[in-house]
């Protein structure tokens, strides 16, 4: 698949989903960096999937009323049981460390 | 547009409307268990009408029936969620709101 | 018809917004379970109406899932989140 | 069987050394036995092989490792030569370490890292590129460290900390010598007159850098000032291991190496015309008068014929850098000479410390009536030293002086006769306090061992080597001594006597 | 577990970070999203993926619903180690702690009324939902979603597996779906030479086999989950 | 197992079939998917709930009682909740329930929280808290006509019923 | 016949056989070590049956479901793959049987870890047999959740700590790995790394997609300064986890960047080698220096390890030329494999032994645990840079390129590096040569264990010996050719 010079750049609905996604993701980012609570970050992790989520599908929708591209979608939802699973090991691992530790946030640096 | 197309836009639009008006309740009213009747109430009623009004426009029995069993399990639900968090509620000693 | 369909589903998209309100207020947790009891009901009209504008019959069963779920939801909260056995101490965050 | 000998050579200590690692503890007889039948073996194979390279056969093993890189052992005059020094100094010492060591724990380990030691002395002798040497050269540091920190003191840690930073970085030298030079020559086949001469001359400075790198890569393990700070630190290690890292391994491998490099990778001519030969002078000149200098202040009697070595070992390099081939001559034949000497220094301290805890040259007064031989022995290595008649490192010094006014460096004498003087001025107030000095006390802490004034296996070796020391001065013009060694080398080098 | 965290102090929650680096990843993720919009902005637009190669090869397929297709089909690779996934997340849960223990009161007759009336019914949904993936939206993992919020409600209600299911009878449940997968992945590739190489006449009824067989170990994995921790002990 | 029960189960299995048709929008290939999963359902339900009385003419006669007083139910609440004045005056109250079968008290207590005013907040027994929206309101008439339609429902007869299940 | 089917599913069959033994030692955890060794064994003869026909036939391709790219997921074993996947077969299996004596005093453990050892096992060789970007990233999430479960086995809440980090870092990493795969499949229309390589383009989404992936994977991969999770994680966990994670782990996601950038990205930033290059250069240093710093031997190692990675990245710059960098740095990744799985075997028998890891107090371990502390200083040769062993050899390719080119600087990082390496090795085995009393009550180590680890040494000094046969499979359908 060569880059064939008939496809345009323009704007589309399909590319305001995008935009959305990564504007979601960048927030999301932010909280994943900024909040020291393990709950957030978790939290924050999810919303940045499900960002990333829009900008696979939302790009996905056909321009002239054709069906949309399947692929994308299948891969959100492999993406999807992916971040359930990881949430979950995420969650039940920040609730151990809490019990062992009595916090819910990361230790600090080991070693340097 | 039929009869059948106006009755349902009223339908559709009352449904919408009771459902503005459990959220005003939701916000409004002073306490757990006084926002659980209006929720409860208001957005059944809504949702009743609303799928009422979407059989008026479907296009076999089938989904009507389906539109319908929709409807009853948001009931079901909706009625033991309204009972289990006022329960809840009452055990935890949330006291009642009184004038 | 279903440009009306529409304009209803994004009308009670909107309501959703007084939703977020009573979440960030409270004051119990119930009352923020109470908003995604909205949610919920809010989410089920919303998918049937789209649904029926945009002609596609599985937003229905998504409809029909949320039905199932929403129950779920209320449950794991009454018995898990806000179970009465598990409180200790005053009911100080419960009551104001 | 050209092929097998150097192989066999290699694994007559390897196997022995592996073997030994796995003994328990207690099998001393069973690990005597090993380590005196490699030493014997090594040193019968040597003496094979010494036959066939006197009859022009040549002994070549290539083995195939990086990709156009071979690991090569070829065994010419040179690399004899080492061999032949090492492999006799290590039965020797081998025979001495057993006295020593006897009945002090972790033998096996120590007689595992010994022969191991001596195996990576033996490859890096016979190496015939500077890959291969560089390869054991590295094995050689890794061998000696646990030697030197046997002990386990804090002392000795410290001691092999020290090591280990100064020859680590030195092999990180040599590496980066190595392969820049393998960058720009594409081999690096040690050949007479060397294989860098014929690199375009806008090659040359960088020749110059790889030079410095290379020297100074070798020049940490042969204790070229100022990279000799390990050696001295070094003595805390046993006897038997300081005779390794003075006379049999360690110091020579240095020496080696620059001999080597300055040989068969520049070739001694092109050296000089690039500018290098003289420097390497200079420092070496610094070297000997530095260490000369320095062993005169110390009472410590191990550290102090630790800066003897650094001193004495840079006539190697002053050998080398002189270009002409009488210099040469000297600076190979000390090679010899200095290990033989300096050997026989190092079992008598250790004879001292051990029979009757003597460690400074201050408790020495009157030790040459109680310990005649040792004594005897400890003098006539220290006279070679001085560069007297007829011992070996006279002879040395002779050829070094007749190179220098060969090649018309003149100042070599002037420094050959400071640094005789200076060797005298450390040496003869020992041999005087010894012989000629009545005991102030009882010794620190004297031991009986065995019906001579120490144990046989402790006093054999120092007699052997000091008898060494006088019949390869006597006997320097017979066939096949040092000496002679030395000038068959030569011609190789320069293609003419 | 969540409960315990409700009402007890907040553990202590380091304060936040200098504002200094708030300001700094601020600044850094604004230029991250102007080089990600721009990114987006010039996308080609017209592309139609792979929908064209889908639709050729759908009749082939087995199924007749495109995303179920590539899930199961073009791309049922992913879904197995998808799957995979599921199994790791689960393990890695159960080898971390015990299940938390169940509510302390009797569940109350409104709430076993609930499990009574809505458990068959979520259990016919779930059904439904994986029959209709093979020609609409929905599938193992939408079934298998509901599978586990029926389990869910019952342990919810109070119940809670027999014991004699514990060990490796649920085990086998939960690993049921990948290794009937990968059974038929390994079987197709020894039949026929690659991974999951459907016979175009079998393909329907082996992807409904999979599909049956995952929402199964779906559910109970997720059901499983949502219990925290391995059932069997610490109760 | 006696006839009543075999009739039930039948009962339940047309009311799974149902489900599945109305699931499957009606669609005449699902059944052979369908069929395996209806009695799988029933049988579950069957082991969560066994079988017990229920009258089709009760029920027939409670659905437009429902769906009028839900109606009214919305409309009051509603109406309360956009009055500017707020007109409620919560109260706490306490029934006693006459109906002697357990899932007629579940289905009473869930029902009164979707009629007008009531909220059916605990049972314990027969005694059953509701919460009122406006405690001047005639709730009690209120709750006992609900309590009649549903012991039709559930073949309860209140009168002669000493209050045992 | 049996040999026959193996050559010819060898490469399906070394993602399957470690999925079923995962399946069955779940379902079975009575007989998880017995099923774990049979797989280990089983993957091992698979992954030599594919060297084996890789050598005779070539790459090997597999289409998955028959349909090919862009339709299907694609397989392709190359010399490449098949190096990895050969080196994840034998450290594997020295781990494995490491582990079965490791676990035996603590069977409540060995249940989890066989299952999520062999999976994490299936995602790493399915991820050297993966031709395509987004079944890449599910087997990026399959690795990473195994590796957090592993992680978080010893229960301290060190461990979970640097367990949460670990799994907090490696979905932010897979994430941005697959905005970046969203990126190129808007822009290309497929995900299959062939197709994609000829549609890739000088342009924005490009270049987005780019930095995602690479940003991601370096994250992952702990380049320098995205280190910080590592050493926590690899530090807590118990022996052959560390081993795990150190060894091979670590190599997947930086052969993924690797294959990632020979294939696609190579020419689209031909600057950013450069970056790379500065930051493994920091990496050697810093990793180096904190390693010389850590009081705790597990640390030690870890911090090594930090060091290593860069090492592996000073290639990018170099490679510009011939193929001795890239030859380098996977020399590196193999023996380092060999080697870091050995010294953390060492350190868990002596942490076993002494109860602690503090380095300070291994007071007279080499007489007491021999064969642990001469596997430590054998695998350490390696990690120096010592002759003979692997890592020898890897830092000489790499020091040539260098030299070649005139980059001076990395140069004099690869020197150093070496020295600071022998200067933390030798810092633990100085200790082991103490003669200090025995303080404490010793806990007896069984003999295979420390075996196992002097014999993953020994292979990591034998790759310095034996140089051909690696390169021989390396050399098949090699991307590493370079730009000249
Ligand atoms: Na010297
Ligand atoms: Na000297």
């Amino acid at each position: 698949m060569a880059a064939d010079d008939t496809r345009v750049s323009a704007v589309t609905p399909w590319h305001f989903y995008a935009l959305l996604g990564v504007g979601l993701f960048s927030l999301a980012l932010y909280t994943f960096i900024v909040q020291a609570h393990l709950l957030r970050k978790i939290l924050a992790f999810n919303i940045m999937g499900s960002s990333v989520f829009l900008v696979l599908a939302g790009l996905a929708g056909s321009p002239a009323g054709e069906a949309p591209d399947p692929v994308p979608h299948a891969m959100v939802i492999t993406g999807i049981v992916v971040a359930v699973s990881a949430t979950a090991l995420a969650l039940v691992l920040m609730l151990r460390l809490r019990d062992t530790s009595g916090r819910l946030t990361l230790p600090e640096d080991m070693g340097g | 547009m039929t009869i059948a197309e106006l009755f349902s836009a009223v339908l559709l639009l009352a449904g919408s409307l009771f459902f503005i008006a459990g959220t005003i309740g939701l916000l409004r009213f002073p306490d757990v268990y006084t926002r659980l009747h209006a929720l409860t109430k208001a957005d059944n009623v809504g949702l009743g009408l609303i799928v009422t009004g979407l059989i008026l426009q479907a296009p076999s029995w089938e989904v009507a029936g389906k539109l319908m069993l929709i409807w009853l399990l948001v009931l079901v639900a909706s009625a033991s969620a309204c009972h289990l968090v006022a329960c809840t509620a009452l055990e935890r000693g949330v006291t009642p709101w009184r004038q | 018809m279903a440009a009306f369909n529409l304009a209803l589903a994004l009308l009670l998209l909107s309501t959703l917004a007084a939703g977020l309100w009573r979440i960030l207020q409270g004051p119990t947790p119930a009352d923020r379970m109470l908003a995604a009891q909205l949610f919920g009901t809010t989410a089920v009209a919303c998918l049937l109406l789209l649904a029926q504008s945009s002609g596609r019959a599985s937003l229905r069963d998504v409809a029909l899932v949320f039905a199932l779920l929403a129950a779920v939801a209320v449950v794991a909260f009454v018995r898990r989140t806000w179970h009465p056995a598990l409180r200790k101490g005053g009911n100080r965050r419960d009551n104001r | 069987m050209n092929q097998w000998l150097p192989l066999l050579v290699l694994a007559s200590s390897l196997l022995p050394g592996l073997i030994i690692f796995a003994l328990p503890e207690h099998k001393h007889r069973l690990r005597t036995i090993l380590n005196l039948t490699g030493a014997l073996l090594k040193l019968a194979l040597v003496l094979g092989i010494l036959w066939g390279v006197f009859n022009q056969q040549q002994y070549e093993v290539r083995l195939a490792l990086l990709p156009e890189l071979d690991m090569v052992f070829r065994v010419g005059p040179l690399a004899l030569f080492f061999i032949i020094l090492s492999s006799g100094l290590w039965l020797v010492t081998t025979i001495y370490a057993i006295g020593y060591l006897e009945g002090s724990p972790n033998r096996s380990r120590f007689f595992g890292f010994f022969s191991l030691c001596v195996t990576s002395t033996v490859g890096l002798a016979m190496a015939g590129n500077l890959f291969t040497f560089l390869l054991f050269y590295e094995m050689l540091t890794l061998t000696t460290y646990p030697l030197v920190v046997h002990r386990g003191t804090a002392e000795a840690r410290r001691a092999g900390r020290t090591y280990l930073y100064y020859t680590v970085s030195g092999g990180a030298l040599l590496l980066a010598g190595t392969v820049w030079l393998y960058s720009l020559t594409g081999t690096l086949e040690f050949v007479p007159q060397g294989f860098v001469s014929g690199l375009d001359a806008s090659h040359h400075q960088a020749l110059v850098v790889i030079f410095v790198l290379l020297i100074g890569g070798l020049g940490v393990k042969a204790a070229l000032v100022p990279l000799h700070g390990w050696l001295p630190k070094a003595m805390v290690a046993p006897a038997p291991v300081s005779a390794l890292l003075h006379a049999v391994a360690v110091v020579k491998a240095g020496a080696f190496g620059i001999v080597r490099v300055v040989y068969e990778v520049y070739g001694v001519e092109f050296s000089s015309s690039l500018g290098v030969a003289y420097p390497l002078a200079i420092v070496a000149a610094i070297t000997i008068i530095y260490g000369s200098m320095r062993a005169m202040f110390q009472d410590n009697l191990k550290r102090r014929l630790a800066y003897s070595t650094v001193s004495q070992v840079s006539y190697i390099a002053l050998g080398v850098a002189i270009v002409g081939p009488i210099a040469t001559i000297g600076g190979l034949v000390h090679l010899v000479h200095q290990g033989v000497m300096k050997i026989t220094l190092f079992f008598c301290a250790g004879i001292l410390d051990e029979t009757l805890g003597i460690h400074k040259v201050s408790e020495m007064k009157g030790v040459g009536r109680r310990m005649p031989w040792t004594m005897g022995a400890f003098t006539i290595a220290a006279f070679g030293m001085i560069g007297l008649p007829p011992f070996a490192g006279f002879v040395s010094k002779w050829y070094l002086s007749l190179g220098a006014l060969e090649a018309e460096q003149d100042w070599v004498i002037l420094l050959l006769v400071a640094s005789s003087l200076l060797n005298a001025i450390y040496f003869l107030p020992i041999l005087h306090a010894a012989w000629f000095r009545e005991a102030d006390g009882p010794w620190p802490h004297e031991r009986e061992l065995g019906r001579y004034e120490t144990a046989l296996a402790l006093l054999l070796p120092p007699l052997v080597t000091a008898a060494l020391t006088v019949l390869i001065g006597l006997f320097a013009a017979a066939p096949l001594t040092p000496l002679e060694w030395a000038k068959l080398i030569s011609i190789r080098e320069f293609g003419r006597p | 577990m969540p409960e315990k965290s409700n009402n007890q102090p907040t553990p202590e929650v380091q304060p936040p970070s200098e504002s200094g680096l708030r300001w700094l990843s601020a600044a850094l993720l604004l230029v991250l999203f102007a080089g990600l919009a721009s990114a987006i902005m010039s996308l080609p637009v017209g592309t139609s993926g792979l929908s064209g190669e889908v639709e050729a090869e759908l009749a082939n397929s087995g199924v007749s619903h495109a995303v179920t297709a590539v899930l199961l089909n073009f791309r049922g690779y992913d879904t197995l180690l998808e799957m995979a996934v599921l199994l790791v997340a689960l393990i890695g849960v159960w080898s971390l702690a015990p299940a938390t223990a169940a509510p302390l009161t009797a569940p109350g007759s409104v709430l076993e009324r609930l499990v009574e009336l809505y458990v068959p019914i979520m259990l016919l949904t779930a059904g439904y939902l994986l029959w209709n993936g093979a020609h609409a939206p929905g599938g193992a993992f939408q079934g298998g979603a509901v599978l586990a919020a029926a389990a869910v409600l019952m342990f919810l209600s109070g119940r809670s597996l027999p014991a004699s299911l514990e060990a490796w009878p649920f085990r086998s449940t939960i690993a049921l779906g990948l290794i009937v997968f990968s059974a038929v992945a390994a079987l197709l590739a020894w039949r026929r030479g690659a991974l999951l190489d459907y016979p175009p006449a079998a393909a329907g009824a082996l992807i409904l086999l999979i599909e049956t067989t995952a929402t199964v170990s779906i559910g109970s994995i997720l059901a499983a989950l949502f219990l925290g921790g391995r059932p069997g002990d610490g109760r | 197992m006696n006839q009543r029960n075999y009739l039930w189960l039948l009962q339940r299995t047309a009311l799974f079939s149902l489900l599945w048709w109305l699931l499957t929008e009606g669609n005449a290939s699902s059944w052979w998917f369908g069929v395996p999963l209806v009695l799988l359902a029933t049988g579950v339900s069957t082991l969560l709930a066994p079988p017990s009385c229920r009258s089709l003419a009760g029920w027939l006669r409670f659905i437009p009682f429902f769906i009028g007083h839900s109606l009214k139910g919305g409309f009051d609440v509603a109406w309360r909740a956009m009055h500017p004045a707020l007109p409620i005056a919560p109260l706490l109250v306490e029934y006693q329930m006459r109906l002697a079968n357990e899932q007629a008290r579940v289905f009473m207590t869930n029902t009164a929280c979707l009629l007008p005013g009531t909220l059916g907040a605990r049972f314990e027994g027969a005694s059953l808290k509701v919460h009122v929206l406006d405690g001047h309101g005639d709730f009690h008439s209120e709750l006992e006509t609900l309590e009649k339609k549903v012991a039709a429902l559930f073949c309860i007869d209140l009168e002669n019923n000493d209050g045992r299940i | 016949m049996v040999r026959e089917a193996m050559l010819q599913y060898a490469d399906i069959a070394l993602i399957l056989v470690p999925l079923a033994g995962a399946l069955l030692s779940f379902v079975l955890p009575r007989a998880v070590s017995l099923i774990g060794i049979a797989s280990a064994v089983g993957i091992t003869f698979c992954a030599l049956g594919l060297t084996e026909t890789l050598l005779t036939n070539g790459v090997r391709q597999h289409l998955v479901g028959g349909w090919g790219a862009p339709l299907g997921i694609e397989l392709r074993a190359d010399g490449l793959s098949t190096l990895m996947l050969l080196m994840t077969a034998v450290v594997g299996l020295g781990i494995s049987l490491y582990a079965r004596v490791w676990f035996r005093s603590e069977a409540n453990k060995a249940i989890w870890f066989w299952p999520l050892w062999l999976l994490l096992w299936t995602a790493l060789n399915a991820l050297f047999l993966a031709a395509d970007l987004f079944n890449l990233y599910v087997t990026l999430e399959l690795l990473g959740l195994s590796a957090t479960g592993l992680t978080a086995l010893a229960g301290s809440a060190a461990a979970l700590g640097g367990a949460m980090r670990y799994l907090l870092v490696s979905l932010f990493g897979s994430l941005l790995y697959l905005l970046g795969i969203a990126l190129i499949y808007h822009q290309c229309g497929n995900v299959d790394i062939a197709l994609v390589a000829e549609c890739l383009s000088p342009t924005s989404p490009s270049w987005a997609a780019l930095a995602l992936i690479v940003s991601g994977l370096v994250l992952k991969t702990a380049l320098f300064p995205f280190h910080f999770w590592l050493p926590p994680a690899h530090a807590s966990a118990p022996a052959p986890v560390s081993a795990l994670l150190s060894a091979l782990v670590i190599k997947a996601t930086f052969y993924l960047l690797l294959r990632l950038w020979l294939d696609l990205f190579s020419p689209l930033a031909p600057q950013l080698d450069s970056l790379l290059g500065l930051l493994g250069a920091a990496a050697v240093l810093w990793g180096s220096l904190l390693a010389l710093r850590q009081v705790r031997l597990k640390l030690l190692i870890a911090y090594s390890t930090v060091a290593q990675i860069g090492y592996l990245f000073i290639a990018f710059p170099l490679a510009s030329v011939g193929m001795s960098a890239w030859n380098g740095a996977l020399y590196l990744a193999l023996s380092h494999a060999l080697a870091k799985a050995s010294m953390f075997m060492a350190a868990g028998n002596l942490m076993r032994h002494a109860g602690h890891d503090r380095i300070r107090e291994l007071d007279l371990v080499a007489q007491r645990l021999p064969l642990s502390v001469t596997a430590f200083a054998l695998a350490g040769m390696s990690i120096m840079g010592l002759p003979p062993s692997g890592g020898f050899v890897a830092k000489w390719w790499l020091l040539e390129s260098a030299l070649q080119q005139g980059m001076w600087s990395l140069a004099i990082v690869l020197v150093v590096g070496g020295i600071l390496a022998a200067a933390y090795v030798f810092r633990v085995v100085g200790f082991a040569f103490t003669e200090s009393p025995v303080t404490h009550e010793a806990c007896p180590i069984p003999r295979a264990m420390e075996w196992i680890a002097l014999v993953l040494a020994l292979g990591s000094l034998l790759l310095g010996v034996f140089v051909q046969p690696p390169l021989e499979v390396l050399a098949v359908g090699t991307p590493l050719a370079g730009g000249n």
